[in-house]
């Protein structure tokens, strides 16, 4: 397993720098500008000027090969002198600095980390605690009407952009009941059992959107492993040897059942990190997904380059967790 | 109007403000939201409203517009004019003297040095500074004493308020940036993001693109003010949204541009928690007319002087296209209140407005019809009109934008009508303003046969903002497609009224010379203005003392802002 | 039995046929599983070479390898007097025609997408020019020649048997009249009642049309029943070669010994006082076979030289070949003499020739 | 066998149907039969002739839908197996009567280590706690010939081979000591010589537990060897019963005959030719008002159209549902 | 699944295409019939239903406008008073289309790497990178790359609308079809070890031949179950591309582009936000359903039971 791990990280090294390769070529041919959100009585010559300021004058290689440097070398120094107090970056160490805000991508990452987690990260984990249950019971019980009104919920669940349903979810909880704030606070901190109460008003309708897409596609999963396994031998072993249907089910299947789910569950974390580009916007969560969005309409390249790297690096990431998940859940498979 | 009066106008306005007069930080938060999020604090680094409007709350300049378009002294004593003698004859340097006891937040004095100290940091090598035309033609700035600061150009300055005026050309700290110029300038995140100031707040937490929270100055001059302790300034979203949380979830005080259906927003205001507010400035909305041709099939020549349009260059068919527009109606889906159909380019201050051509404001969709009869363009068996094999058929370009993609698609039905054919494209804002050489999609290429923006200048004075029609303005492959003169019109008699203009310094000459320009272009029907666009902002019943200003932030007054309870 | 001088329709030295196994960081060749392990054998037209053996033993992977559906590792491969060890794909195909297969789980072998006179013109689509209403023709003809309805051209493997869906893996077998056909275990998803119509219809085939088989299987009642002569493998190697009632009547390999003594026989009477040698344990892996003879770690008469040296695979009575090293000393102890003692009291009855 | 001793498990009369989409299957008719204390019953029949699907229907072990179970009674220990609830039910499986399932490499869980599959039934049945429920897995694994069961109890199953899997399986069914095993075809998966190990296991077992147990198998050489009584199985009845010697020496159904002459033999002379049974066994989907067996029937005749033979006796402990008898060449007299 | 249904003795069944049942189980699955039924009512409404209702989707009667639905409207008419059934209509022909067309060019290119990947070794890690990276590529930028790349030439070559929906097609269907290359893969893998691969090649069937004979038809059912999936994502992503303003002219409706355009009116006239939420949201579920029926009718293992 060890060294399985090992051969798929350093195969994932040529393949993340070829796609940091592309990211790169993408997001710099993309026809955008870092002035272009600037007031059209800026004239031309100021705006040439601070395209020449921002260094987009340079060769393309040499942007490329500076990125690469600035976030392999520079970045990690920078980052160990914040963290420990060292002083390993010196001055002539640029670090990546975002076009619109001229400060360090890193730092902004930071920053918006923390709502993103909050929100898509809860959502994520709340889909999978109500996914779990709906997709067990669903197949115990396939074709009967728990298990079609679940399946109704769930396709329902990702057949609705979510525009739509945050906006609905702002109207009548926000405008019409005013039970939850319709914009989210990043800056609230919880701190006693109230300030925690007001974080849970402002996170329940976004959390409700993205946990409702979430969960509908992980109990499809979830239902299709447990059926997968339901006629498996094993399940008669089990009844033979006078099992309850509740131990049968809940430990001889679901733990079967739960692997490739598990697996399913792990590629989904970077999309996590990733944040939720429309819900963040819908509810002004501001995290990752928006900083991404707002990159993007900006111009700002060493932002947009930097995080869809990063996103790669985690999907890569989270590839390799899948599937050594895989192997530690599952006896019978044995990598080397 | 003389600048004397403008000033007396401004002490009167000044005088009206709010009588609640409380003690400092008395009135708690006022939470404003902007749904766009500002990305720094540093104006001089970010030409974008949202980053000025932020930085204005931190940040003063010299002088600044009130809402009625005059200069008011803010940082200075007074506004230096010829009368006064704060400017000489020859209009070649400004003289301004800062008022005494002014103090940055941190406790340190304001000297004429932070003043010159700013013009060196817009203007130093490699920075990029957004606001650096602000500071053309200024070839020094003395600083006699603490409170003395001259400004001296290069040229003849008949509008010598460009420095230091406004939001776009605030003061800030010597002490703060001195190791910021230049290149150094985008590693100060620090200072860009809380800059010193000597407005009514300063900053105490910025989140780019997020967040901004704000604290009362405690060293702010006037003792008394803000009233409020604190702001919290969220930025992001969309108009909608921003609407809904100020006039009808009050979780906000204060929202900016509302750019909405004037049905969505009535609707908004009738929940009764709060109340819009509007203000003209110069924006315009207008149809741009391509004068050359943009046909794929030329290469590189394509948009380019070297090719004129094959039938846009025929006056007739420009003035049909005018005709054909119902401007009111446009007005009344779009922005209701916030708009007002304006048949000039140069719409305001009031002093250069025009009257000649408001003609223009009746749709007359037969006469446009005769009119190219006249000219020999007749329909053919799809209705559409041609000439000579040319067919009238265009392309029509703009910004992604709901309203905007209603006034196309209205636009769109009128030509037809009279036997244009219309195609409509919208481009990504982004893409669309973007100067990027390599997209085919910026409206300074022009790849396309009309398109339609807005635009407007800063400030009052519109001497630059006619001089983009010059010749040598007109974009192509070998300015990189930089230039303003988006049209391509060319026309030697505008070329020397600009020239006049440049050098006459009484403001009725000035403004004559600005209103013939205007007519001209009018007239030529080169560019079809249609609306001329208000700024609407909202705020909650509970929020008092706001003024609307669209010369100049729109947070210019937030330290007479104050709560009613 | 075999009068004329015969031909030898195949024949196969020195066959080897083994799987890399990678491992480690950089996925280097840690080692191979020796599926076949240095395999000769010939096949006489118009025989039926049975080859019988444990499932893993490799006797599926030497009859693909036999007609090169694997690239071997090593080894000769001649059919029909032409070599076809090394031949390349074109020359492969073209000798395609002449050998074909017949497989093990009719279900699996027959593409469920396709009607059974597809699937039976398939071989005909690729290496004839017949037109269609020929071709349909030869279809029909190969269905009656494996008593399938005429009527069930048009229709698709899982609407029938498995026994019918066999005579329809055999039709398509035949379909370019090939000269050898190895057939992979083609009853052991039959039912007992079935099994039998398929073998009389191999048999019936075999006599019509002069076919020679490579019967491969591991029901060694059903092997002595169609095979001429018989070969037994172990772990990859074959350990005993032999015509059928020679090997049958007199096994000299232990292990083709206790394969036969652990085959049930369907009769109380017999079945109760038959002595079964159990051999303990199971068999090793090929990845990683015991040194000297493969079958040392099992044997019930291993002997101290199994353990080092592999025995040679020879011929110990006259078209009798085992590899095993009792055989080496009776050799040295009475050279050239039949080694007949090896049979067990209870083979008696078995017909001896 | 003494024929007086109460059966240990009393079958009348069972009848199962599947649900399907075309229609119902019927695939158990009527079928009766007993199992004696402490004798192996063998139950032949080709795949589809009813044999584990009337084992299943005992027990209730047959998910349901598609499957039902009709009618019938199941005698077991003074009680209707039909009638009693799912939990008794529940009580008795794995406890006194135990399965053992042909391929064992799909019947183990493979997550879960052979130890705790083994120990699941002592602690549910026996009420065992860990310790005593491991220290029984390991006199199990000793008993069906599992050496060094302390490290290996710590195993998955994929990590043993097939003969030891089965032998994992049997410890399993034969944790709490059961009065009935029920072995469906549970060699028919493994190799001949794990074969032969596994049956010599399972002949020591018996001598050593005394239970009894059915024995599924479509192999009539492993019958030969094991069985006690046989059952013969075509269409979802039973159409044959004897003592295992009587059967082979005197057979009386035609299917059992021409089941018998199919098989080839290793020993004894060999036929020029395979005797064959031609065409297919059936599927039915209405209960049977004819010989299910008629159509490949060499001796069938007008009757065997008409009616469905019932079992009658034709030796001592040997009964045929057959209206021909062999001996006489002649229609029997029932 | 063993002999089936064989009546008494002898198999006497009239010859029966594969798809009878496959249909025969499909419509024992009430929610994929009453999908099908449901995506067959949307493909005719939005092809046959403009010639019936004949009211231009771009008119604009501007004295009609913001009206609630009527006998002139029975759907109302949005803020320029165009008319909102007219629209739905014009507007689910563009969903629909860039649902199937975007569907059809991602299991295309899906099926074709998968099969590739699958079935010849050496490809295999190759075209899997290949697919990790598009599986990581952001889809917002590239998008704008590829319409400054290719808008102009796709504008000349196919008019305005053709341009943009082959476009907009091309981008739904370059960006998602990994998944289905991934378990097409996957199928090919294990196909490639079944016997009947083998037996063709024994009789020699060369590589192409096998892909399109024996391959492709037995991946069928998971690139059916892909193809309803594909259908439904693309119809959401289109809609999404107009929330990010990324999708068709203002002027050529899209359901995401009209349902996008009155969110803003969700409280004055929540009906507008309804018809397209609901055309939407009701095709996506219809033809989840038809994937889900589809899944269950294909896999023979369900279909025998």
């Amino acid at each position: 397993m060890l060294t399985y791990t090992i051969r798929r990280l350093l195969i994932a090294i040529p393949t993340l720098l070829f796609i940091s390769l592309i990211i790169f070529l993408v997001v710099t041919l993309a026809p955008s500008d870092p002035t272009a959100n600037l007031p059209l009585s800026i004239p031309s010559e100021v705006r040439a000027q601070i395209r020449e300021s921002l260094g987009l004058n340079e060769p393309l290689l040499v942007r490329y090969l500076l990125w690469l440097r600035q976030f392999f070398v520079y970045e990690p120094l920078h980052i160990l002198d914040q963290a420990f107090g060292w002083s390993l970056a010196t001055d002539d160490m640029q670090r990546i600095l975002s076009w619109q805000t001229r400060s360090p991508v890193a730092d902004l990452i930071v920053q918006r980390m923390p709502q993103t987690l909050w929100v898509v990260g809860t959502s994520y984990i709340i889909g999978v605690l109500i996914a779990l249950p709906i997709g067990i019971v669903s197949a115990y019980r396939q074709y009967s009407w728990f298990d079609q009104v679940g399946t109704f919920v769930s396709m329902a669940g990702f057949s609705v952009p979510t525009f739509f349903t945050g906006v609905l979810l702002i109207v009548i909880f926000s405008v019409q009941l005013g039970w939850f704030p319709s914009i989210y606070d990043t800056t609230h901190e919880v701190t006693d059992l109230a300030s925690f109460w007001v974080q849970v008003k402002q996170m329940i309708m976004p959390v409700a959107v993205l946990a409702l897409y979430n969960a509908a596609q992980i109990s499809r999963f979830m239902r299709a492993s447990m059926l997968d396994n339901l006629n498996q031998d094993y399940v008669r072993t089990a009844r033979a040897k006078g099992l309850s249907e509740q131990v049968v089910v809940l430990v001889h299947v679901l733990r079967n059942s739960m692997i490739p789910v598990v697996t399913v569950i792990a590629l989904g974390v970077p999309t996590v990190f990733g944040g939720a580009i429309i819900t963040e916007q819908v509810f002004k969560v501001n995290g990752i997904g928006q900083l991404l969005i707002i990159a993007i309409q900006g111009g700002d390249v060493p932002t947009v380059q930097t995080l869809t790297f990063i996103f790669a690096v985690l999907i890569v990431l989270f590839n390799l967790v899948a599937d050594v998940l895989y192997g530690l859940l599952d006896p019978r498979i044995r990598y080397d | 109007m003389k600048l004397r009066h403008a000033l007396l106008g401004a002490a009167a306005t000044l005088a009206f403000a709010p009588a609640a007069m409380a003690e400092r930080g008395s009135d708690g938060q006022v939470n404003i939201i902007y749904w766009q999020a500002p990305s720094t604090m540093n104006p001089y680094l970010s030409g974008g409203t949202k980053d000025l409007e932020a930085a204005s709350l931190v940040l003063e300049p010299l002088a600044r517009y009130d809402q009625d378009g005059n200069m008011v002294p803010w940082l200075a004593e007074t506004i230096p004019t010829v009368e006064n003698g704060g400017v000489t004859e020859d209009l070649t340097s400004i003289t301004w003297k800062l008022k005494p006891g002014l103090k940055w937040a941190d406790g340190s004095p304001v000297t004429s040095a932070d003043v010159k100290f700013s013009w060196e940091y817009c203007t130093a090598e490699g920075g990029g500074c957004a606001q650096s035309e602000k500071y053309n033609d200024v070839v020094d700035v003395e600083t006699p004493d603490e409170l003395t600061v001259i400004v001296r150009f290069g040229v003849a300055k008949p509008f010598p308020y460009g420095p230091f005026v406004g939001a776009q050309a605030p003061v800030i700290q010597a002490a703060q940036f001195a190791e910021c110029l230049g290149a150094k300038a985008p590693e100060c995140t620090d200072a860009n993001f809380k800059p010193q100031g000597t407005g009514p707040f300063t900053v105490v937490d910025f989140r780019p693109n997020d967040v901004i929270q704000l604290e009362a100055n405690p060293n702010y001059r006037d003792p008394e003010k803000p009233a409020f302790a604190s702001v919290l300034f969220k930025g992001g979203g969309d108009a909608t949204a921003a609407g809904r949380s100020v006039l009808e979830t009050s979780e906000f005080d204060y929202a900016w541009n509302l750019q909405l259906a004037p049905d969505v927003l009535a609707n908004m205001v009738s929940a009764g928690n709060g109340k819009i507010v509007s203000g003209f400035g110069t924006l315009v909305e207008r149809i741009l007319i391509n004068m050359t041709d943009p046909s794929p099939e030329l290469g590189d020549r394509r948009s380019t002087v070297d090719t004129p349009h094959p039938f846009l260059t025929d006056m007739a068919v420009r003035q049909a296209l005018s005709m054909a527009i119902d401007r009111e109606l446009l007005v009344e889906i779009g922005y209701g209140d916030a708009g007002r159909p304006t048949c000039n380019v140069l719409p305001a201050p009031e002093i250069y407005k025009s009257t000649a051509n408001d003609g223009c404001l009746v749709q007359d969709i037969e006469r446009a019809k005769a009119l190219l009869d006249e000219a020999g363009w007749v329909p053919g068996p799809d209705g559409v009109r041609a000439k000579d094999g040319v067919r009238l058929s265009l392309l029509y370009q703009t910004s992604t934008n709901a309203v905007r993609q209603d006034f196309q698609a209205l636009i769109k039905q009128w030509w037809e009508e009279i036997g244009v054919e219309t195609e409509l494209r919208n481009i990504d804002a982004s893409v669309f303003f973007g100067g990027d050489p390599g997209s085919p999609d910026t409206f300074q290429k022009f790849y396309a046969d009309v398109e339609m923006y807005a635009n407007n200048f800063d400030g009052t004075d519109p001497e630059s903002y006619m001089a983009n029609w010059l010749c040598k303005e007109i974009p192509s492959p070998e300015t990189q497609w930089q230039g303003n003169n988006i049209n391509r019109y060319c026309s030697e008699a505008y070329d020397a009224l600009v020239a006049e203009m440049a050098v006459t310094g009484a403001l009725e000459e000035r403004a004559e010379l600005a209103k013939a320009m205007n007519d001209m272009l009018m007239q030529e029907y080169v560019i079809l203005p249609l609306v001329d666009r208000g700024r609407v902002s909202a705020h909650s019943n509970t929020l008092g003392g706001v003024v609307l200003n669209t010369w100049d932030s729109e947070l210019w007054n937030v330290a007479d802002w104050y709560r009613i309870e | 039995m075999f009068d004329a001088p015969r031909r030898k329709l195949v024949e196969v030295n020195g066959l080897k046929m083994y799987f890399p196994i990678h491992g480690g960081i950089l996925r280097r060749r840690l080692g191979e599983v020796r599926a076949v392990d240095d395999v000769s054998f010939d096949i006489y037209e118009g025989e039926t070479l049975g080859l019988v053996g444990e499932s893993g033993c490799g006797k599926s992977t030497c009859g693909r390898a036999v007609l090169r559906l694997y690239d071997i590792t090593e080894g000769s491969i001649r059919i029909d007097g032409e070599e076809i060890g090394d031949a390349g794909y074109k020359l492969l195909r073209a000798r395609r025609p002449k050998m074909q297969m017949v497989f093990q789980d009719p279900q699996a072998s027959l593409n469920p997408r396709m009607t059974v006179a597809r699937i039976i013109g398939e071989p005909l689509d690729e290496h004839t020019a017949l037109s269609k209403p020929e071709k349909l023709d030869r279809i029909y003809e190969l269905m009656d020649a494996v008593g399938l309805n005429r009527n069930f051209a048009n229709r698709y493997p899982h609407e029938f048997s498995g026994g019918q869906r066999q005579r329809i893996g055999i039709a398509r077998a035949l379909a370019l009249n090939p000269k050898f056909i190895v057939c992979d275990e083609p009853i052991a998803a039959l039912d007992v009642s079935i099994q039998a119509q398929v073998v009389n219809l191999l048999e019936d085939l075999q006599s019509k049309f002069g076919l020679t088989y490579l019967f491969i299987s591991h029901d060694l009642s059903m092997v002595r029943h169609i095979a001429t002569r018989v070969a037994v493998m172990y772990l990859g190697k074959v350990v005993e070669l032999a015509p059928r009632d020679a090997l049958y009547g007199a096994p000299m390999h232990p292990y083709t010994q206790a394969l036969l003594s652990a085959v049930p026989e369907p009769d109380p009477n017999i079945e109760t006082r038959r002595e079964h040698i159990i051999l303990k344990g199971d068999v090793p892996s090929p990845a990683n076979p015991p040194k000297g003879c493969n079958f040392s770690t099992r044997c019930p008469q291993v002997m101290d030289i199994c353990r080092q040296i592999d025995p040679e695979f020879r011929e110990v009575v006259p078209g009798h070949y085992a590899a095993c090293h009792l055989h080496d000393i009776q050799q040295t102890r009475t050279a050239g003499e039949p080694a007949a003692q090896e049979v067990s009291p209870s083979d008696q009855q078995g017909e001896v020739t | 066998m003494p024929d007086g001793a109460a059966p240990v498990l009393d079958v009348r009369d069972l009848q199962t149907v599947f649900r399907t989409r075309t229609g119902e299957v019927h695939a158990v008719n009527s079928v009766s039969f007993h199992l004696q204390p402490g004798e192996l019953l063998g139950v032949v029949g080709e795949s589809g002739s009813g044999k584990s699907v009337t084992m299943m229907s005992l027990i209730g072990l047959l998910p349901s839908p598609p499957a039902e179970v009709r009618a019938g009674r199941v005698e077991f220990g003074g009680r209707d197996l039909l009638k009693v609830r799912e939990k008794e039910l529940r009580a008795l499986r794995g406890a006194r009567i135990g399965f053992v399932f042909q391929d064992p490499m799909t019947s183990l869980n493979p997550v879960f280590t052979v130890g705790y599959q083994l120990r699941e039934p002592l602690r549910k049945h026996m009420g065992m706690d860990k310790s005593a429920a491991h220290k029984r897995a390991v006199e199990l694994m000793d008993l069906v010939g599992i050496p060094d069961a302390d490290r290996r109890l710590e195993d998955y199953p994929h990590q043993f081979s097939g003969g030891m899997r089965q032998r994992v399986m049997i410890a399993i069914a034969l944790a709490c000591d059961p009065e009935v095993l029920i072995a469906d075809e549970p060699t028919t998966a493994l190799d001949v010589t794990i074969q032969a190990q596994i049956l010599e296991l399972m002949k020591e077992l018996r001598q050593r537990l005394g239970m009894a147990v059915i024995w599924i198998t479509h192999d009539l050489g492993v019958i030969a060897g094991i069985a006690d009584r046989v059952i013969v199985m075509y269409g979802g009845q039973v159409v044959e019963q004897a003592p295992v010697k009587e059967l082979f020496a005197n057979p009386q159904h035609p299917y059992t005959r021409a089941l018998l002459q199919t098989v080839p033999h290793l020993e004894g002379a060999r036929a020029p030719r395979l005797k064959v049974i031609e065409g297919q066994p059936p599927v039915l989907s209405a209960p049977p008002r004819a010989c299910p067996f008629r159509a490949r029937c060499s001796h069938a005749f007008d009757r065997c159209a008409r009616e469905n033979p019932a079992r009658v006796p034709v030796g001592p402990g040997h009964d045929a549902a057959c209206f021909w008898d062999a001996e006489r060449e002649a229609p029997r007299d029932v | 699944m063993t002999d089936m249904p064989v009546e008494e003795t002898e198999i006497i069944r009239p010859p029966r295409n594969q798809w009878l049942d496959v249909w025969d189980q499909f419509k024992t699955h009430k929610g994929a019939l009453m999908g099908a039924a449901f995506f067959v009512f949307i493909l005719l409404a939005v092809t046959i239903g403009p010639l019936i209702w004949t009211i231009d989707p771009t008119y604009i009667d501007i004295r009609a406008r913001n009206q609630g639905p009527s006998l002139g409207h029975p759907f109302g008419t949005d803020q320029l008073g165009r008319d909102t059934l007219a629209r739905m209509l014009s507007g689910g022909q563009v969903s629909v289309a860039v649902g199937v067309a975007a569907m059809a060019l991602s299991l295309v290119v899906g099926t074709f790497i998968g099969v590739l990947a699958g079935y010849f070794r050496r490809l295999d890690g190759i075209l899997m990178r290949l697919t990790d990276l598009f599986l990581a590529l952001p889809l917002l930028p590239l998008l704008l790359v590829i319409i400054m790349l290719f808008r102009d030439a796709l504008r000349s070559a196919f008019g305005p609308e053709g341009g943009i929906f082959i476009l907009i097609v091309g981008v739904i269907g370059i960006t998602s079809w990994m998944q289905t290359a991934r378990i097409v893969r996957g199928d090919v893998l294990a196909l490639k070890e079944r016997e009947f691969v083998l037996a063709a090649r024994s009789i020699g069937t060369p590589s192409h031949r096998m892909i399109t004979r024996h391959v492709l038809p037995n991946v069928l059912s998971p690139i059916m179950v892909s193809a309803t999936l594909g259908i439904a994502n693309a119809i959401i992503t289109e809609s999404a591309l107009s929330f990010l303003g990324l999708g068709f002219p203002s002027d050529f409706p899209t359901w995401g582009r009209l349902l996008f355009d009155s969110t803003d009116y969700l409280q004055q006239y929540p009906e507008r936000v309804i018809w397209p939420g609901l055309a939407i949201s009701l095709t996506v579920l219809s033809v989840n359903y038809m994937g889900d029926g589809l899944r269950d009718a294909l896999d023979p293992r369900i279909r025998g039971r």
